[in-house]
């Protein structure tokens, strides 16, 4: 039987399989080269960026919860000069596109950053993140307010002709109008959705289990809400859809996918099983020959209604 | 550094709960280091979410059963029951399927040869120490001070005092050896062995009194940490710890799991390192 | 020892313990009258009603995920009228004060249920949903519309003398926000959360797995979420706030009252455990007397900042 | 009708991929009625979150083992592994604790006393029929037809036929008894037997062939269906069926869990009973 094909185009992005993980939870790509082969996932997508280093939250910044997990990083990361001068080199000998995820604390910062990546040859794309519940200044606000997240959009599309990869929250009311209002300001593609904000008690020192108080919910347990809210976003735009939120085996992909996702990202799932990505990646393969699927362009959006 | 699927061979409560799982690992005792550490997880079981991280207590050879073949290669952690992961690993049985992610992080720098060499270790903390005992051992004198809450929570002395190595015990309701602190032991062989080097896993309280100690008396440490950890391998930025010099400005962060679980002494700003409280630029909810 | 106080007074209703069932998952409580005494939880709150019987969504209504379901019952009942004549009747012989889950489909019929319900003794409070994500037209546009909010809680305020609860629905941008204008429309208490939209796909069929594709997703999937909604709100309302969202065991409950829930209710643990709420009270009442609360008060917001 | 913690008393495969598994049960047997059902969960194991329905196999007596105690009661269950929840049902052993919440539901009316009774099971749906053939042989002469798709699927034919049932097996691919679908052997018993009541359980498709066969005959009918529950006992109204004369303004919803699983096949909308398609008034999402 042949293989099928599971390559898809996500922006102009020529991925070899539809599976990449999710910004945040595969560092700089490095961290897990002795785990798994990155030539073997869709794309590399790093940690959320910043002009400057950012020190992150204090400590506590993760609990476990059932099914899923808080974290409040505080978009802790290198900075742009950095990554430009000890995470790129690494990169560039990996044959994989790399998103570059970032973020600004001001619109000032977003358009900086972009311009600062938008000549660099290994990056394939640009991940906005608009959307980082643990980051006031520079992330909800611009991510909740349809009329802010537009103006960041615009400005950083100005700023770099890379292919702009937008990553909304969950936490708003109607997701589609934040969809749609980032797609025509230009971004080329959407990624839904990032964590849900959640608390967690320690019940003995009654104080919450994480020093930030609140912290972005990731993990299976919110798996039916992402799928949910693409669902939502495919049928509200044109551009592709990346869904992301609770993936941790193949059939978690595939309701993505199905529901009309063009790729998908695994988070959290890298903590729990550093090679989850390969086994997603084989399971969606082993599913489109038992479906006699030829090409994964016949899966996405094949919800039956 | 890789992940393997794996079977339990035997997992027994050696003290009121406190187990002993042995793992079956080939190739593992090639690689791992003194105070390196695995993130553990039992295979199929989605609960709980996480790998759990666990120090490394020994590696070894089961006798080979047949002519020919080679020697089967294990690992040892020894773990306390505390919460919900725990409880489960206490339920394992031999033959059931696991998944072992490591040698991970940094172990102990083995110190001069020759000089004396004084390792603390509360309760669980003796975990890292059996394997750097066992390398001490070959050139240096090496005193264990092992303190505890009860006499249940010593464990594992005699193993020690087969390798040669002088143990002190002080539980703080003196139902085993001194009572108190075992800080105060080691404050006492401080003055006496001026030279030499220690090596500290426990509570933190117990790891600051620790470095207080050696800070005064000029004497090198090496600190093993435990932190709440997702990743284990520096992806997550779960785990850090402020480094000396930390500041808002010139943030100093370390990762717990790559840059340690052992750290010199010098290279973590005690004064935060247990502040939970803190604040960020961004981020005051 | 003496045993602590469990009592809470929730909008002038007296509650012998903070512990009642979650609308819609505990019948018109006969149905679990076999598996628990109902005199030893602190209220019965009922099935959503409306002025007449409802139908519901066709089936499949429910569906599994980790570690939570999906809903889409599509609030049927038997309607005010025969929930007089055939419910009623038994809650009266059962000591514990009753609360009325109900809803319109239009804001009449609202005002119309709550006049229904405003001279009945036996009713001890009034929870009014506007945030049921499964029905459209009467819920969730009342829910996610501070305007539209207040507007219905003014017009059954002005209808009904009864003690008066609103429950919010999670599915919003900032739900202290909607809360604020339920207060001052004249709540006396709040209830959070609702379930949160979310979906399944079967991916042999590639049908959704409820018949009304998305569905309310509950259970302990969500606690996080609805323990941070709960603590937002009790920092933006001075009324009493009642915690809901995947409490299982004493622990969760305890959650919800350490950030400041005056009282908590229990949905689909009763389907796991029928006697889940009285071993959520006997846990609660086991962690006063190890604390050393004589009163269930000294723990209502007792979160360390 | 109570939800009662309890253990396991033995688990076996009794074909590939079904199982039969014995809880203890003290009091059960005084009130399950053929038909009945219960909710199963895995004490402490949160996954599945649901409870599982499970129709009561049958019910019986241990041995007594030592004088004076009275002989310890059990219940059975037969269940097929499709999924998560029977997955990990699989796995357990004796002496792991479990919960039972039941009997619930309503069962079989036995019917008149002396008619020829004609059980239909498909597959894993003989489960409800052998309580009620018990009582049925002590009044009639039974005779069960057993459908399944593979020579796997035909399970417990000894046990009915220690009841002194006749039974009479057709599997889709001959690999056991005829050749094809088991209604085929109903329309003959049928013509045979103008005066027989039928009751079946098994999946929809043969339910609803079984349903037009004996409508056409005029034949009484009872049938057990299987839905989606969360509670079990009428709470969630998640297991909704149609009954007859449905419509949106007039809704005629029956609960499966309460006013089933059995019911008589005039009081069910057959032509919508499988429709998952639908729409309501507020919900067109
Ligand atoms: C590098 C390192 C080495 C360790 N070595 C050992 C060892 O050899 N033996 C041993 O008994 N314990 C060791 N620990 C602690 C051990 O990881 C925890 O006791 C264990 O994770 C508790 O899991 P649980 O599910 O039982 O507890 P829960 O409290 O239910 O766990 C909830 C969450 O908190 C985390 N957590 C809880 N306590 C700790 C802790 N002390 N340190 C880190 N994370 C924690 C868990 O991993 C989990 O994510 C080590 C920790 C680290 C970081
Ligand atoms: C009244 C009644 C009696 C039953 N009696 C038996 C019996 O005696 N033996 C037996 O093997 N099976 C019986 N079933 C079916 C049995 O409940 C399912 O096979 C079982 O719940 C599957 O669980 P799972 O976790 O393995 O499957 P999964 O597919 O993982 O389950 C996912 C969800 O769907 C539900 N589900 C899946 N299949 C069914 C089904 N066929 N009916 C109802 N719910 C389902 C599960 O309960 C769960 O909530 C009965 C069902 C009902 C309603
Ligand atoms: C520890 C951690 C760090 C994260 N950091 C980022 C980030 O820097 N930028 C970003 O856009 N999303 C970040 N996320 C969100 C993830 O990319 C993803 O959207 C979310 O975790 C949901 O997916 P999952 O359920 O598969 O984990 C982070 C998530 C986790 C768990
Ligand atoms: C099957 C089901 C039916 C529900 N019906 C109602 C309802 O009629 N009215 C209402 O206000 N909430 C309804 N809810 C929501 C619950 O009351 C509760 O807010 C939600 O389930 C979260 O709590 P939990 O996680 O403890 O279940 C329903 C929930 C479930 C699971
Ligand atoms: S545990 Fe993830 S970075 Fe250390
Ligand atoms: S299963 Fe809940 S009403 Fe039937």
């Amino acid at each position: 039987m042949k293989r099928p094909s599971l390559a898809v185009n996500i922006a102009g992005i020529h991925l070899k399989n539809p599976v990449m993980p999710a910004s945040g939870t595969f560092g700089y790509g490095e961290e897990y080269a002795p785990y798994l082969d990155l030539e073997r996932i869709g794309a590399i997508v790093t940690k959320g960026l910043s002009l400057r280093p950012k020190a992150g939250n204090p400590t506590p910044r993760i609990a476990e919860t059932i099914s899923g997990m808080l974290n409040a990083i505080g978009l802790q990361n290198v900075g742009i000069d950095d990554f430009i001068k000890f995470k790129l080199p690494f990169l560039r000998e990996v044959n994989t596109p790399v998103i570059v995820n970032f973020f600004g604390n001001t619109l000032d910062e977003y358009g900086e950053v972009a311009a600062r990546l938008a000549d660099l040859p290994e990056v394939a794309g640009l991940e906005l993140n608009i959307s980082c519940p643990n980051v006031k200044q520079g992330g909800i606000v611009f991510g909740t307010d349809p009329k802010a997240a537009a103006e960041v959009v615009s400005l950083v599309r100005s700023r770099s002709k890379k292919p702009l990869i937008v990553k909304l929250t969950p936490n708003v009311t109607d997701i589609t109008v934040i969809a749609r209002a980032v797609e025509e300001a230009g971004a080329d593609a959407l990624c839904c959705i990032n964590t849900i904000t959640g608390m967690a008690v320690d019940i003995k020192t009654r104080k919450a289990r994480l020093a930030n108080k609140t912290g972005g919910l990731s993990g299976p347990a919110i798996r039916p809400i992402a799928v949910r809210m693409v669902h939502q976003v495919v049928q509200a735009v044109k551009i592709p859809v990346i869904g992301v939120g609770g993936i941790v085996r193949p059939a978690d992909a595939l309701e993505f996918l199905i529901v009309g996702a063009s790729a998908v990202q695994v988070g959290t799932a890298n903590f729990v099983d550093p090679a989850a990505m390969l086994s997603i990646i084989e399971g969606i393969e082993q599913f489109c020959i038992e479906e006699g699927i030829g090409d994964i362009g016949e899966l996405i959006g094949s919800l039956q209604l | 550094m890789k992940n393997f699927k794996t079977i339990v061979l035997s997992n027994q409560e050696i003290s009121s709960g406190y187990y002993r799982m042995r793992i079956l690992a080939p190739g593992f005792g090639k690689v791992g280091k003194p105070g390196q550490f695995i993130m553990f997880r039992v295979q199929t079981s989605l609960p709980p979410l996480l790998r759990r991280p666990f120090g490394i207590f020994r590696t070894g050879f089961l006798p080979a059963d047949c002519e020919g073949q080679p020697p089967k290669e294990y690992l040892e952690i020894l773990y306390k029951v505390v919460g919900r992961g725990t409880t489960i690993m206490s339920g394992l049985h031999e033959g059931d399927r696991v998944e072992v992610l490591g040698p991970l992080g940094r172990g102990f720098d083995l110190g001069a040869a020759g000089n004396d060499k004084i390792l603390v270790g509360g309760g669980i903390g003796l975990v890292p120490l059996y394997m750097l005992a066992q390398e001490l051992v070959k050139s240096s004198r090496v005193r264990l001070l092992i303190g505890g809450k009860r006499r249940d929570d010593i464990i594992m002395v005699t193993e020690f005092e087969r390798l040669g190595v002088n143990t002190h015990i002080a539980t703080e309701d003196g139902s085993l050896g001194e009572e108190g602190f075992v800080t105060r032991v080691l404050e006492r062989k401080l003055q006496k062995y001026p030279q030499a080097e220690v090596f500290a896993c426990g509570p933190m309280p117990m790891l600051e009194a620790v470095q207080r100690l050696c800070a005064a008396e000029n004497v090198p440490l090496q600190v093993s940490l435990e932190a709440l950890m997702a990743c284990g391998v520096g992806a997550c930025l779960g785990c850090v710890v402020k480094g000396a010099g930390h500041s808002e400005q010139n943030p100093q962060y370390l990762c717990t799991c790559k840059e340690g679980p052992v750290f010199r002494a010098e290279r973590l700003d005690w004064s935060k390192l247990t502040d939970e409280e803190g604040t960020c630029e961004g981020c005051k909810s």
